[in-house]
C-alpha cells in the first residue's frame, strides 16, 4: 500500500506523486514507486539543475557526442580518433566509508568511459576534506577520511591498471563531515566505434553481464540526493564494495564485444542500477523493454523485486545485442568468466516492463521516467558582493615566515604522500604526472599528446560564485597553457549544498553561469559532467565547489613544458601584472585565519591573450619552464619553480635558486608577494634568447616584468624597493615536501 | 628472439611488456592467454605485472594454478628464460619457482614512483651486459613488494649470488631510506639457482624510451639478446 | 591476557576476495562450492584489559562496523 | 558442509599490520600491549569434501606454508 509516509520516504513530494498518478492513470506498485523515486531523484533527473545546465556551451566543431546525450561526451582528436572523458562525484558514499566510497567512485567513472566504447587511458581526482592538522577529534576524523579516500582511489585504479596522473586536493573546515570525491577518467576510441546507450531494434536481446546483484547501496541515488543526517547513517544500505578485478574483466569483455559489431546498445548500471539503465536505454532508443527479474544473477535468492530493481551493485552492464548474434556474444562473456543472463527483449511499445516470472511488477512508459521527470527552478537568494578587504585591518605578517607557512599548509604543500599511492606509469603513456601544472599523456595509438588538469578555488566561489567559477576555468586553462597545451574541452562537477536553500541555489546558478562564460571565452565546449547537491556538513553547506577539468592538446612533444626552472642563468619573466588583490587569498586564510574580501577579478579576454602569448613563445622553442601563479601568489610560484622535479623516491629534488627584483612597486610586501591576482604566469628562458623574447612581449602589448635570474645557489631572494627578502630553498623545500607526510604519520 | 607475454585475468602490464619487447626489431613477441598449454616455441617467457585474480587471497596465489603454469614449469626445467615482473614475480614465488615470498609493504601503503636499483651481479643472462654496481632508474608500483625469506633461504641466495637487484640511493647505497617497501636486505629482484628465472618488483617494461623518463629497462632485454647470441654462437 | 577477534564481512556486503577464492576452489576441482567468505583473525596479547574495553576496541579500531561483524573470544 | 580456516603469519614473519594495530591500541589507552598478530579467517560452505581434500586446499591455495600456518575446523 502506498501511504503518504512511503511517498515521503521515497523522497517524493505530494505534487510529484500526483504527477505519477496522472502519468500512470492508476496507483503505482511499490516497485514502481521505487522506480519513480530514483529516476526522479536529483542524481538521475537533475530536476533542480537541468534548466541551469542548458546555459553551458556544448557545441563545437570537434564535438562528436554532446553533453547529456550519453554517459560521456566525445571529442574529435583527429586522424579518425576520438576521446571520451568525464568527471563524477562519489561524495556521500565516501563520507560513510571512505575507502570503498572512493574506490567505487573510480569504478563508476571508468565504466562511463568504456560504455562509450573507449579504452580508459588515465584517471585524475579532485578531493576536498575538512582540516587535517592538530590533535582534535575532528582533525583525526578528517585524516581518517583523507587516508581512506586516497587508499581507495589507489586501490581501484592501481588494480585495474589505469594510471592516476593528476588532480587536486584542498582542506577546509567547510568540508568537515562532507568530503568531496570527484573522479575523472579519459579514454580513447576510433570515431567509427562510438557506442550508444540506446535500446534499438524491436526484438533485439537484452543481456545482463557482470557482478551478481546484491543489496548494495540500495537506493543510493535517492540517498545521494538527500542531506547526510545522523538518521541517514542509521538507515543506510549495504556499503558498496568495489571489485576492480571484476571490472577489469568487464572492461576487456565490453571492448571485445563492441568490436564484434553485434552490440546495438550498451549502458552501465550505475546509480539506480537496473532501473536507470533499462529506462534510459529504452527512452534513448524510443523503444520499450521487457525483462524478467527472475533471470538476474543474484548473490542471494531472497532478494525482492524492489531490491533487484534498485540495487546499486557495482561492475554490471546492460548490453543490447542484435537478434541472432547472441552466440558470439556469449562466447566472450564465457572467456572472461563473467556472470551473464539474457533478461528479455526490446519492444516497440515504449514501455519499461519488468516481470518477476509470470507476474508484472513494473509497467511504466519509459518516457514518463526520463522526459517527464519534474523540472524546477528553485528560489535563488539575492546577492550582493562581499565588502572589499580593508587592508588597514590586516596586520603585516613577516613574509619570511609566511612563505614557510603557506608552503607547508596542506592545500599548498607537496602532495607526494598522496600520489606515491597511485600507480602513475602503468600503460606506458604518462609523460608528466602529478607534480607539475597539468598532467601530460601520450596517446600512443593515435600518436597524440594530451594535457589534463582539474581546478577550483572554492574560497573564491564561496565569496563570489560567479567570479570564482570563471576563475576555475581560467586557472585550468592557465595550467594547460603552462604545460604547452591548447584547451579542447571541459567537464565539470558541480558540488553544492541543498538546492532548497536559496543561497545554495543562487551559488549553483551563478557558478554555472561563470563556467559557461569561461568556456565561451576559451571557445571550448562542456562535454559533460556531474551535479552533486545536498553537500551539507553538520554546521552548514560546503563552500560551493564547481570543479572544472580541462583537457588540452599539445602539438608536439617538444612543446611539453614543466614548471621547474632548468638552468642557472636562465632569465625569469612574469607575464601579467604584479597584481594586488588579497581578498580570498590563502595568505589571508593561513596567516590571518580570515576567509573574506572580494576575490580577485578575472578578465577572460586578457587571460586568454596571456595564454596565447605563452603558447606562441613555447611554439618558438623559447620557453624553458612555465608555472602559473595561484594559491599563495608569486612567492609560492617562485619557490615551487625552484624545487626541480624530484624524480626517484630515494633521491632529493635538485634545488635551484632565484634572484628576483620587483623594482619600485609601491605595495606592501605581503601584497606584493602573496596577492592572488589572476592572469599571471612565470616563465624562464635561456639568456641568449632574451632580446627575441622581449621583442615578442613588447609587441604583444601585454603587461610583463623581467623578474630576475635562476641561480645555482639554492636561495630565493626577492628585492622589493630597498628591502630584500631571502630564503634558503632547501628550507623552503623542507617545509613544502614533508608537511603532508608528517601530518599523516600522526594518524590514529 | 621469440618472447611470450602471459595474460592472466587481471594482468595489466601485459600490453606494456609487449610494447617494450616489440620496440626491439630482433624480438617477436606475442600475448599468450592463461588457458593455453604450450610455450614450446619461445625463448623468453614473461609474466607481467597486474593483479591476477584480483590478488585477493595473496598476490599470485590463484594465478599459479592457471593451465599455462604447467608449461611455464616445463620451460623452466628446459632452461628457458623466465622473467616475472611485479605480479609476475609474486606468481613465480607462489609457484615455488623462486624462493621466498612478497609481503605487504612495511609501511602498509601502496608505493609508486621512480626507484633506483643497483645491479648486483652480471652472472645471469638477464644482467650479462650490465656491469655490477651500476644503477638503473625504474618505475615501481606495488602494495606487496616486501621480499621475505627464511634465514636459511636468504643465506643460500647470498651464497649462490642469486640477488640481482637491490634498492639503492642515487649514490648506490643500499640504505633503509632507499628501501621503498621494507624488503629483506633491500632485495628488489632475485634469480633461481639455475639462473634462468628472474623475478623483480620494479618495472623495466615501463622504462624503454626517453619519453617515459628512462630507458634503463632496455638493458635487461639487451642482456638477454646478447646472451642469446652467445648461446647460438 | 590473550584474546582472538574474528572479523567477517556482513552477509549483505560483497566479498570480492571470497568470490575469487570460491572460483579458484571450483577450478581446483571442488564441486558444489556454495560460498567462501574471507575475514580477519586477530590475536591479541595484552597485560590486562576488561572485556568491555576489548569490545570497545573491536568496535572502534579493529572492525569497521558498517561493513563487518566481529566475534571476540577471551582465552585467559 | 561448513568449515573455517584460520591462517596466521608465522612468528618469524613480519606482520606490519599487526604492529600498526598494536600501536593504535596503545594510543587508545591500552596498556601493556604485548603483541598483535593479524591473519585471515576463511569460512567455507561446500556441498561435500573430505577432510583430506580440505587440508590439501589449505596447503596449496588458502595459505602459503613459507610464511603462514593454518588451522582447519570442520563444523558439519
Ligand atoms: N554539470 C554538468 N555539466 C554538463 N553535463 C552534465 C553535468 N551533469 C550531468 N551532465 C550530463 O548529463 C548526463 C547524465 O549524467 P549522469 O546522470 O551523471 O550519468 P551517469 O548516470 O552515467 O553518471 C551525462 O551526459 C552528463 O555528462
Ligand atoms: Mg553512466
Amino acid at each position: 500500500m502506498i501511504t503518504p509516509d512511503s511517498i515521503s520516504q521515497h523522497g517524493l513530494s505530494m505534487e510529484e506523486y500526483e504527477k505519477i498518478l496522472s502519468l500512470l492513470g492508476r496507483q503505482p506498485s511499490i516497485e514502481e514507486l521505487g522506480v519513480f523515486s530514483v529516476m526522479w531523484s536529483e542524481h538521475c533527473s537533475y530536476k533542480n539543475s537541468r534548466l541551469e545546465l542548458k546555459k553551458f556551451p556544448t557545441d563545437g566543431p570537434k564535438v562528436l557526442v554532446k553533453a547529456g546525450e550519453e554517459n560521456a561526451g566525445v571529442l574529435d582528436l583527429g586522424d579518425g580518433w576520438a576521446i571520451a572523458f568525464k568527471i563524477e562525484s562519489h561524495n556521500h558514499p565516501s563520507a560513510l566509508e571512505p575507502f570503498q566510497g572512493a574506490a567505487t567512485g573510480v569504478g563508476g567513472i571508468i565504466r562511463d568511459i568504456f560504455t562509450m566504447g573507449a579504452r580508459p587511458l588515465f584517471l585524475m581526482n579532485s578531493l576536498r576534506f575538512g582540516s587535517i592538522t592538530g590533535n582534535s577529534q575532528r582533525a583525526a576524523e578528517n585524516r581518517r577520511l583523507f587516508a581512506g579516500v586516497v587508499a581507495g582511489i589507489g586501490h581501484y585504479g592501481n588494480s585495474i591498471g589505469i594510471p592516476t596522473i593528476g588532480g587536486e586536493i584542498y582542506f577546509d573546515e567547510s568540508y568537515h563531515g562532507n568530503p568531496l570525491v570527484n573522479a575523472f577518467s579519459l579514454g580513447v576510441l576510433k570515431q567509427d566505434q562510438i557506442a550508444r546507450g540506446a535500446a534499438r531494434g524491436v526484438g533485439n536481446l537484452i543481456f545482463y553481464v557482470g557482478a551478481q546483484t546484491g543489496r548494495d547501496g540500495l537506493a543510493g541515488a535517492a540517498f545521494a540526493s538527500r542531506e547526510l543526517t545522523e538518521e541517514s547513517k542509521a538507515d543506510r544500505p549495504a556499503v558498496q564494495v568495489g571489485d576492480p578485478f571484476r571490472e577489469k574483466l568487464l572492461l576487456e569483455a565490453c571492448l571485445e564485444l563492441l568490436a564484434t559489431g553485434s552490440v546495438v546498445g550498451i549502458q552501465d548500471m550505475g546509480a539506480a542500477g537496473l532501473t536507470c539503465s533499462t529506462a534510459e536505454t529504452a527512452s534513448r532508443g524510443g523503444t520499450g523493454v521487457d525483462i524478467d527479474l527472475e533471470l538476474v544473477p543474484k548473490r542471494s535468492d531472497d532478494l525482492t523485486s524492489y531490491e533487484l530493481l534498485l540495487s546499486e551493485s557495482q561492475e554490471r552492464m546492460l548490453v543490447i545485442v542484435e537478434e541472432g548474434k547472441e552466440a558470439s556474444i556469449e562466447r566472450i562473456f564465457k572467456k572472461w568468466e563473467l556472470p551473464y543472463a539474457f533478461l528479455g527483449r526490446v519492444t516497440g511499445d515504449g514501455k519499461m516492463k519488468v516481470r518477476r516470472g509470470s507476474q508484472v511488477v513494473v509497467d511504466i512508459p519509459a518516457e514518463a521516467l526520463t522526459q517527464e521527470a519534474p523540472l524546477y527552478r528553485r528560489e535563488a537568494a539575492s546577492w550582493k558582493p562581499p565588502a572589499p578587504l580593508d587592508l588597514q585591518t590586516v596586520p603585516l605578517a613577516d613574509p619570511l615566515l609566511v612563505l614557510h607557512e603557506l608552503l607547508s599548509y596542506p592545500s599548498i604543500a607537496c602532495k607526494r604522500w598522496v600520489w606515491s599511492q597511485y600507480d602513475q606509469t602503468v600503460g606506458n603513456g604518462t609523460v608528466v604526472s602529478a607534480g607539475s601544472d597539468a598532467a601530460v599523456f601520450y596517446v600512443r595509438e593515435a600518436n597524440k599528446f594530451l594535457a589534463a588538469t582539474s581546478d577550483c578555488n572554492a574560497i573564491y566561489c564561496s565569496l563570489d560564485p560567479y567570479e570564482g567559477a570563471k576563475i576555475a576555468v581560467a586557472e585550468a586553462a592557465r595550467n594547460l597553457a603552462c604545460s604547452g597545451a591548447l584547451p579542447l574541452g571541459a567537464t565539470d562537477n558541480l558540488n553544492f549544498g541543498n538546492p532548497y536553500k536559496p543561497v545554495s541555489f543562487f551559488q549553483l546558478r551563478a557558478a554555472i553561469e561563470g563556467i559557461a562564460e569561461g568556456c565561451r571565452a576559451f571557445d571550448i565546449p562542456v562535454t559533460g559532467g556531474n551535479v552533486s547537491l545536498y553537500n551539507e556538513s553538520p554546521l552548514s553547506s560546503i563552500d560551493p565547489t564547481p570543479t572544472v577539468a580541462l583537457v588540452g592538446f599539445i602539438q608536439s612533444p617538444e612543446e611539453i613544458t614543466l614548471q621547474h626552472f632548468r638552468e642557472p642563468g636562465d632569465i625569469i619573466f612574469l607575464l601579467g601584472a604584479i597584481g594586488s588583490e588579497l581578498g580570498g587569498s590563502h595568505y589571508l586564510l593561513v596567516s590571518h585565519k580570515r576567509k573574506e574580501g572580494l576575490p580577485p577579478r578575472v578578465d577572460l579576454g586578457h587571460e586568454k591573450a596571456i595564454h596565447d602569448q605563452l603558447r606562441l613563445l613555447v611554439r618558438l622553442g623559447l620557453v624553458r619552464s612555465a608555472h602559473d601563479c595561484a594559491e599563495g601568489g608569486l612567492a609560492v610560484a617562485l619557490a615551487e619553480s625552484c624545487f626541480g622535479s624530484s624524480r626517484a623516491l630515494s633521491e632529493a629534488a635538485e634545488l635551484l635558486g632565484a634572484t628576483i627584483d620587483l623594482g619600485n612597486e609601491d605595495l606592501r610586501p605581503d601584497v606584493a608577494l602573496f596577492n592572488e591576482s589572476q592572469s599571471r604566469l612565470l616563465f624562464s628562458i635561456s639568456p641568449h634568447t632574451l632580446t627575441q623574447v622581449e621583442e615578442h612581449l613588447i609587441a604583444s602589448g601585454l603587461p610583463f616584468t623581467r623578474l630576475g635570474v635562476v641561480t645555482r645557489e639554492p636561495k630565493l631572494s626577492i628585492q622589493l624597493k630597498e628591502k630584500k627578502y631571502q630564503w634558503s630553498t632547501g628550507a623552503l623545500y623542507q617545509s613544502w615536501s614533508t608537511s603532508l607526510a608528517t601530518i599523516m604519520k600522526d594518524q590514529e | 628472439m621469440r618472447a611470450a607475454v602471459l595474460q592472466f585475468p587481471g594482468s595489466n602490464g601485459d600490453y606494456d611488456a609487449l610494447m617494450a619487447l616489440r620496440s626491439f626489431p630482433e624480438i617477436s613477441a606475442q600475448l599468450i592467454w592463461h588457458q593455453e598449454s604450450s610455450l614450446d616455441t619461445y625463448d623468453l617467457i614473461l609474466l607481467p605485472g597486474g593483479f591476477s585474480y584480483g590478488d585477493y587471497l595473496r598476490s599470485g596465489a590463484i594465478a599459479r594454478f592457471s593451465p599455462i603454469m604447467q608449461a611455464v614449469r616445463r620451460a623452466a626445467e628446459e632452461g628457458k628464460w623466465i622473467l616475472g615482473i611485479c605480479n609476475g614475480f609474486q606468481i613465480l614465488c607462489e609457484a615455488g619457482l623462486l624462493p621466498g615470498v612478497l609481503l605487504r609493504n612495511r609501511h602498509l601503503l601502496f608505493c609508486a614512483g621512480e626507484q633506483i636499483v643497483r645491479v648486483e651481479t652480471s652472472n645471469t643472462p638477464f644482467t650479462k651486459t650490465i656491469s655490477p654496481k651500476s644503477l638503473l632508474r625504474l618505475p615501481i608500483a606495488h602494495g606487496e613488494g616486501c621480499y621475505f625469506a627464511s634465514k636459511e633461504t636468504l643465506k643460500e641466495l647470498l651464497t649462490n649470488d642469486q640477488v640481482l637487484l637491490r634498492y639503492a640511493t642515487a649514490q648506490g647505497m643500499t640504505t633503509s631510506e632507499a628501501n621503498p617497501n621494507g624488503s629483506l636486505e633491500n632485495i628488489a629482484g632475485i634469480c633461481n639457482k639455475e639462473r634462468n628465472i628472474f623475478g623483480l618488483m620494479p618495472h623495466p617494461e615501463r622504462a624503454f624510451e626517453e619519453l617515459l623518463g628512462s630507458r634503463d629497462g632496455r638493458k635487461i632485454i639487451e642482456s638477454l639478446l646478447a646472451s642469446l647470441h652467445g648461446l647460438i654462437q | 591476557m590473550k584474546a582472538r577477534v574474528t572479523i567477517m564481512p556482513q552477509a549483505a556486503v560483497l566479498d570480492p576476495a571470497g568470490v575469487a577464492t570460491a572460483d579458484a576452489l571450483k577450478h581446483l576441482g571442488f564441486e558444489g562450492v556454495r560460498s567462501v567468505r574471507i575475514g580477519k583473525s586477530i590475536e591479541l596479547d595484552l597485560e590486562h584489559a576488561t572485556e568491555e574495553e576489548l569490545h570497545q576496541a573491536c568496535r572502534d579500531l579493529l572492525s569497521n562496523p558498517i561493513m563487518e561483524d566481529y566475534h571476540l573470544e577471551i582465552f585467559s
